[in-house]
């Protein structure tokens, strides 16, 4: 069994998990975790599909993995976003949730 | 011996990714989702991808966990919650997602057999641009449209955040305060840790266009001596409307906006390097990008403005 | 030509936009009635060449035929004469901008809909004629007005989706034809779609003309609202449905099965609306059913056409529908106009303008209804539009009763009784002095002994029937105004209630985190799936 | 039918560069609006915006002029190693839309986001203008760039950039809106950026062309296409991925919510479209189109019936778009593969004409929207009496664009569905095309009753504001465009189909 092989199931099962968590979890915080597993999981399997692709000496393919490096810094940046929100509404609010029914009366 | 590690590393990431998600404390998730951020960059270097491996340890792992760690401290006590999921949707839920992620698993058997790569036409025209590291080379010349876009997006994270503060506290400093008293040993460490961190996160940045290495990671490890010397309390954030952190900010996309504007005249396409300039040019670039990636990062970490001396 | 076409539809449009400014406001409203003047310049000269085109933008056509031409002069006429009235009655009166721009859209959609060549300009000015009319009616802002006015729309907008769907239908039957109306409806009987078009184009106008059983909405909104906006409302706008069947019926090809449903629908709206007209207390209510009744006959003439594959019946529905328009409008101003006390002469002069729909000898309508007596026949149809007239005489005794006695609650500021009195006298004029050009025959022949028999013979029946059942004291029982409609309507109001909210509950269900991110896991996998099972190998 | 080969770039074109300056432009503006900490903030969005209106005019103009698309090749560095950016008929339209739109929202939000003279730097000013710029710049980029990674940080950039202009204003309700958006949206292109993964994997490139000309059916592309699909129609918001875009349009400021729903959502619903029309058309399968319109219908249903419902202005326009959206999927099962080409092109006119036309009538009826809370001080449709007297061009306004809305001619709205409603007849797909005259019945209704209700006495103790005529008209503008796009003939635009296959 390679490696590339064994990684891939791991981050086909990180999807999974993370989809599950992303659906049920309750709290915004673990939404956001669970995104952020998501995430992982993703840029994983792109890094398996770069390992699939070692040649020409190199270990990798290298676009998929510069790929993956600006996929993390975005992943950051919306990661920052959410906590900034998360936390501006619990101060409003009292508690961050975004399970309540918005604008209606 | 090497796949009985893969496949326990393997194993142990699915392992702490899904304590992560079924946590029941948010406190014990987070801690729990940062040591799955490293284990995870292990795995990337058992993938040969020593770059990602840096970046998920500095970003993936250690930026977002820190941030994740203040969101969690901070909404400790939510518990609510609205709407109450029965058992069966759990179970529905559980299935979907294992459908998803069998789905995914069985495509690795179905990829096509001769994988495509772009190793050698990268390596080919490489040298063209003096790097060595082809990661840099992607991301710095092949790609660099990506990488600039990318620093965009970065700016905007700030402007999100910093639109979450109020207005009346606009212009004031982040109201990053973990702790509240002294803490001594986060105060000698903000002390001691610093210049070294200094030193490497130069080391890292240089060495980066022909070694692992490059901006994201030297700049996260700026940031975070910064953000440790501001939680410690030995230097006060500065506030967000000074026109020195201003300058800080936007120094890396102005350089690398001006050295895109610049391919416009001499090879004559937007973000191409002139003949035999490329090498400096880049470096130029990841210097002023470092700075405005390490100062970006820790504003972000640090969070909105929060009026001068609110506690 | 052309020139008179656009001002006819833009002037009223740019009135409409001169009620921005507070200033010209008052003006705009003093000149109403002067806003439908350049329709008056078209029928003469459409009457001369018979069918002209123009056309702009590619799309836009204008079109003007005989039957177009009688019922734009007809209508041009009631809003000046109602325009007028309008004009004296807002005068002072609170939310008369507002009232005035209702009033201006619906005008230039009334008229412009007579002179629409293509489908899209047809179905643009017929939406027009129909969904200003919400403001018209609620202008009271009651709440009986607002729902009149709510139901009014629902029935319009109803009606321009079914429209909209038979006339897409029809450029699609004939592709490349453009899409001037002649053309496609030539092409209408060899397509595939004939009766799906058919049905929808009678099931779209009948909700306008108030073809039973989509008639419910009539009542209700003739019985709310400003009587001078019912007054054009029930003459003029109306006439839009019937100049959609007129237009879009290929006439000129026989068609016995779908000919003879619209004869069968019309002549059952005609004694429909008559018998329930009588059940009525509320004089406003009466002259709908009597509507219902009357603009059933005129679609039963169209039907009648279509069966038989004749071309005219265009121009003759149009011909009778010319003296409807008029007197219905002119009995609507006549209920405004009323005082304390009715004096002798008017309850006469109304007497014999009303008993026109039942074709009393020298009024206007005796002669539109001896234009379609040849295509009515003289068999079982031609009986059953000669009892419709009794109904109709029935009907008219029964509102002249209902308006002889003291009204309840008289008019605070009554119309000016010039209006009735103008469009009555119009009517019968019109009808005798076009008489000749719509059927070939002089005038004279309409007083030939046998054509006054025919036409005298049901309106005496109706007399001595209203006779009879005065002397026995027969009471007809009371039925709310709109009758099945009405209830059609309640079940439809009840109905769409329901399912809005189940809509709302699944709406509200999907608006869950939860739901919604299992519905994308859930799509993903049918997404691939169906890729998989179906996609290409 | 052109080989796919011909949608590929070979080489940077004339006129080319706009493409990048589209881009850049903005992120210039960005960069010196952050940097120079509120100095002349207005003087560089306005200048940014009209250069931009500039690029995507003189793209517009060279794409008709030469019949063909334009293409740069970023660094010269030809895919599959580097990125190009190509813009064909349907980008140069959108390019042209997107910067008509950012400036008339401009000129609506100048006043209210003036940066004050001679005091220090305000946030609402400096964070309104930093989105809205990168918002026109991840707009273009959606339109032009033909790199699917380079696509995702597009629609990342975008998303980051709408959720600042949603959370705003700072109340519970708006942050709330905002953060399910995000939390949405990054799901959405979580699951995009896993398709992008699975094509390079299976074609090594991520070149649209490169992927178009070797694209075979086999498993990865499959679910490659699905993942695709699924995290845009998250970002889309399609029913029944619509949760996060009511509450999050209703709750931005009327500039920053006429941008929203006019322009942003369009970005991700551009991409698909490209996707299935230029990237997967082989894959264009009945049953899964059938689904999207499905869903589509749903949308229209759903929206309508629920905007119907509604007793906050501002909220009812925020479902019409939710409706609107559904409209503009009946294309993929409109526009059949291979065969009908008339009706593809007819339904694929009607598509973009929907697009075109929802863009202005919306931007227009939320800037209307927008005057009406000003004027009144609450946006609550029982109480809207009173608005015709003291904003009347804002009631025309409204009355415009909900003309385009419920598609009564002549508007740009009627010409989209006739067109829609003529493809789904002509090629016997009856169910949608009764949807799409459902959909124009309700919206009717509920464009009806708000205008009765603006036309109605102001209610008794009723105080109302008076607001400017400049911001009015603007509104009117952007109305008056989509309602004069009606007099464009009833057939499908050549313009659209300049550099496409189909």
């Amino acid at each position: 069994m390679s490696a590339a092989l064994l990684f891939w199931l791991a981050g086909s099962g990180l999807i999974g998990l993370s989809v599950y968590g992303l659906i049920v979890n309750p709290h915004p915080l673990c939404k956001l975790l669970a995104l952020n597993l998501l995430g992982s999981g993703v840029f994983l399997l792109f890094g398996v599909i770069a390992r699939r692709g070692a040649s020409a000496g190199l270990g990798g393919d290298p676009v998929p993995q510069a790929l993956v490096i600006t996929g993390i810094v975005v992943a950051f940046s919306a990661t920052a976003i959410a906590v900034a929100l998360l936390l501006r509404l619990h101060t409003e609010a009292g508690e961050a949730s975004i399970d309540e029914e918005d604008g209606q009366p | 011996m090497e796949t009985g590690f893969d496949i326990a590393l393997a194993l142990l990431l699915l392992c702490v990714g899904g304590w992560s998600v079924i946590a029941r404390n948010m406190m014990t998730a987070v801690i729990v989702f940062i040591a799955y951020g490293l284990l995870l960059s292990l795995a990337w270097v058992r993938l040969h991808a020593i770059d990602v491996s840096l970046t998920e340890a500095a970003i993936g792992s250690g930026a977002t966990g820190l941030l994740m760690v203040i969101a969690a401290h901070k909404v400790a006590g939510d518990t609510k919650r609205v709407v109450q999921l029965s058992r069966g949707f759990h179970v529905l839920a559980a299935v979907f997602a294992a459908l998803v992620a069998v789905g995914i698993a069985a495509l690795a058997f179905v990829l096509p057999g001769e994988p495509s790569s772009l190793a050698a036409p990268v390596l080919e025209r490489l040298p063209d641009s003096g790097l060595g590291n082809p990661v840099a080379g992607v991301l710095f010349v092949f790609r660099s449209f990506d990488t600039l876009l990318e620093k965009v997006v970065l700016l905007l994270a700030l402007i999100g955040v910093w639109a979450l503060a109020r207005d009346a506290d606009w212009g004031g400093v982040p109201g990053l305060r973990l702790f509240r008293e002294r803490h001594s040993v986060l105060t000698l460490l903000a002390r001691t840790l610093p210049p070294i961190g200094f030193v490497f996160a130069i080391y890292m940045t240089w060495a980066g266009a022909d070694v692992p290495g490059g901006a994201f990671q030297g700049g996260t490890v700026l940031a975070a001596m910064w953000i440790l010397v501001m939680v410690a309390g030995v230097r006060r954030p500065p506030r967000i409307s000074s026109p020195p952190l201003r300058l800080a900010i936007v120094a890396g996309p102005v350089v690398f906006l001006a050295i895109g504007f610049l391919g416009f005249l001499a090879p004559g396409a937007f973000l191409a390097y002139p003949e035999g300039f490329a090498k400096p040019l880049i470096v130029a670039m990841e210097t002023a990008l470092t700075l405005s990636i390490a100062v970006i990062l820790g504003l972000l970490i640090a969070g909105p403005p929060k009026g001068e001396d609110a506690p | 030509m052309i020139f008179a076409i656009m001002a006819m539809i833009l002037l009223p449009l740019a009135m409409a936009l001169l009620l921005l400014s507070p200033a010209l406001r008052p003006m705009v409203v003093r000149g109403l009635g002067l806003a439908p003047l350049p329709a008056l310049l078209l029928p003469p000269a459409a009457w001369e060449g018979s069918i002209s085109t123009v056309s702009f933008f590619g799309t836009w056509r204008y079109v003007l035929d005989q039957a177009g031409a009688l019922l734009l002069g007809a209508c041009a006429l009631l809003w000046i004469i109602a325009g007028s009235a309008a004009s004296r009655w807002l005068a002072g009166r609170g939310g008369q901008g507002r009232f005035a721009l209702w009033w201006l859209l619906t005008l230039s959609g009334s008229l412009g809909v007579f002179v629409a060549g293509d489908v899209v300009s047809f179905y643009a000015l017929y939406a027009l004629a129909s969904l200003p009319a919400y403001g018209l009616i609620a202008f009271g802002g009651g709440g009986a007005e607002r729902r009149a006015g709510r139901v009014t729309i629902a029935a319009a907008l109803i009606g321009e989706g079914l429209i909209l769907a038979a006339m897409v239908l029809l450029a699609v039957n004939a592709p490349g034809q453009g899409l001037a109306i002649a053309p496609l409806v030539a092409a209408l009987p060899s397509s595939p779609h004939c009766g799906a078009v058919i049905a929808l184009l009678v099931i779209g106008f009948g909700l306008k003309i108030g073809l039973v059983p989509l008639h419910g909405w009539m009542p209700m909104s003739y019985a709310a609202g400003p009587l001078i906006a019912t007054a054009v409302l029930s003459g003029a706008t109306s006439k839009a449905g019937l100049i959609g069947l007129i237009r879009f019926l290929p006439l000129s090809e026989a068609m016995p099965v779908a000919g003879g449903m619209i004869l069968a629908a019309g002549l059952v709206s005609a004694l429909y609306g008559a018998l329930l007209g009588l059940t009525q207390a509320n004089p406003r209510s009466v002259l709908a059913y009597s509507s219902i009744s009357q603009l059933g006959q005129m679609a039963a003439v169209l039907g009648a056409g279509l069966a038989a594959g004749a071309p005219g019946a265009g121009v003759i529905a149009a011909y009778y529908a010319v003296y409807h328009v008029l007197v219905k409008g002119g009995l609507f101003l006549w209920l405004g106009a009323q005082g304390r006390r009715i004096a002798a002469w008017q309850l006469g002069l109304v007497g014999f303008a009303a008993l026109g729909f039942a074709g009393l000898p020298l009024t206007g309508g005796a002669l539109g209804k001896l234009a379609f007596k040849d295509l009515a026949g003289t068999g079982a149809t031609g009986m059953l539009f000669s009892f419709a007239a009794v109904g109709s005489t029935l009907l008219v005794l029964h509102f002249l009763r209902l308006a002889r006695a003291p009204a309840q609650d008289p008019q605070p500021q009554p119309l000016s009784p010039a209006a009735w009195i103008a469009a009555v006298i119009a009517a019968t004029l019109l009808q005798w002095t076009l008489f000749a050009a719509v059927t070939g025959d002089s005038a004279r022949s309409a007083l030939r002994p046998g054509a006054l028999f025919d036409l005298a013979w049901p309106v005496a029946a109706g007399a001595a029937l209203a006779w009879g059942l005065a002397a026995l004291g027969t009471r007809l029982p009371a039925f709310p105004p709109g009758d099945i409609g009405e209830r059609l309507i309640a079940i439809i109001e009840r109905q769409a209630t329901r399912i809005a909210s189940a809509i709302l509950r699944a709406e509200t269900q999907a608006h869950q985190w939860q739901v919604s991110t299992l519905a994308l896991a859930a799509a993903l996998i049918l997404f691939v799936a169906l890729q998989t099972v179906f996609g290409p190998r | 039918m052109m080989p796919l080969q011909a949608l590929a770039v070979t080489e940077t074109t004339p006129g080319g560069s706009l493409l990048v300056l589209g881009i850049v432009m903005p992120a210039v503006a960005l960069v010196a609006l952050i940097g120079l900490g509120g100095r002349g903030a207005r003087a560089i969005v306005i200048a940014a915006l009209l250069f931009q209106l500039y690029v995507a005019v003189r793209v517009a103009l060279l794409v008709a002029g030469t019949q063909s698309p334009l293409a740069y090749v970023v660094g010269g560095f030809h895919p599959p190693l580097g990125i190009t950016l190509r813009a064909d008929g349907i980008s140069a339209l959108m390019m042209v839309v997107s910067a008509a739109i950012f400036l008339a929202a401009a000129g609506f939000a100048w006043k209210d986001f003036a940066q004050p003279g001679g005091k220090p730097e305000a946030r609402a000013p400096l964070i309104f203008w930093s989105a809205m710029l990168a918002m026109a710049s991840a707009l273009n980029l959606l339109f032009t760039s033909s790199d699917l990674f380079n696509l995702y940080v597009g629609i990342e950039l975008l998303t980051f950039a709408a959720i600042p202009v949603t959370a705003i204003k700072g109340g519970a309700d708006t942050l709330r809106a905002a953060l399910r958006y995000l939390l949405f949206a990054v799901f959405g292109s979580m699951l995009y950026l896993f398709g992008i993964v699975l094509l390079y994997g299976a074609y090594g490139t991520l070149d649209i062309s490169g992927i178009a000309a070797q694209l075979q059916p086999n498993a990865a592309t499959l679910a490659a296409a699905g993942f695709v699909t699924v995290g845009l129609l998250a970002k889309t918001a399609l029913f029944p991925f619509h949760l996060w875009l009511p509450p999050a349009h209703a709750g931005a400021p009327a500039a920053g919510s006429a941008v929203l729903s006019a322009l942003v959502v369009k970005g991700s619903l551009f991409l698909l479209m490209r996707l299935w029309f230029d990237t997967f058309p082989t894959l264009r399968e009945p049953a899964d189109m059938q689904l999207l319109a499905l869903s589509g219908a749903l949308a229209v249903i759903v929206g309508s019936v629920t905007a119907l419902r509604q007793q906050r202005l501002k909220l009812l326009v925020a479902y019409s778009t939710v409706a609107q959206i559904g409209y503009m999927f009946f294309v993929f099962s409109l526009a059949p593969k291979g065969t009908g080409e008339a009706i593809a092109a007819t339904a694929w006119t009607g598509a973009w004409l929907q697009v075109v036309a929802h863009a202005f009538a919306k931007a227009g009826m939320f800037l209307a929207a927008g005057l009406a809370a000003e004027v009144l001080g609450h946006d609550r449709i029982r109480d809207l009496g009173g608005l015709s007297r003291r904003a009347p061009l804002a009631v025309l306004a409204f009355a415009l664009s909900g003309l385009s809305l419920m598609g009564l001619p002549p508007s740009g709205g009627f010409n989209a569905k006739f067109m829609l409603l003529v493809a789904a007849l002509a090629g016997g797909q009856w169910v949608w095309g009764a949807v799409i005259i459902a959909g124009g019945v309700l919206a009717g209704a509920y464009v009806f009753g708000v205008l009765a209700r603006m036309m109605a006495e102001p209610a008794a103790g009723a105080s109302l504001q008076a607001v400017g005529r400049g911001r009015q008209w603007i509104a009117l503008g952007l109305s008056a465009v989509a309602v004069l796009m009606g007099l464009l003939p009833l057939e499908p635009v050549a313009f659209l189909a300049i550099g496409r296959a189909l």
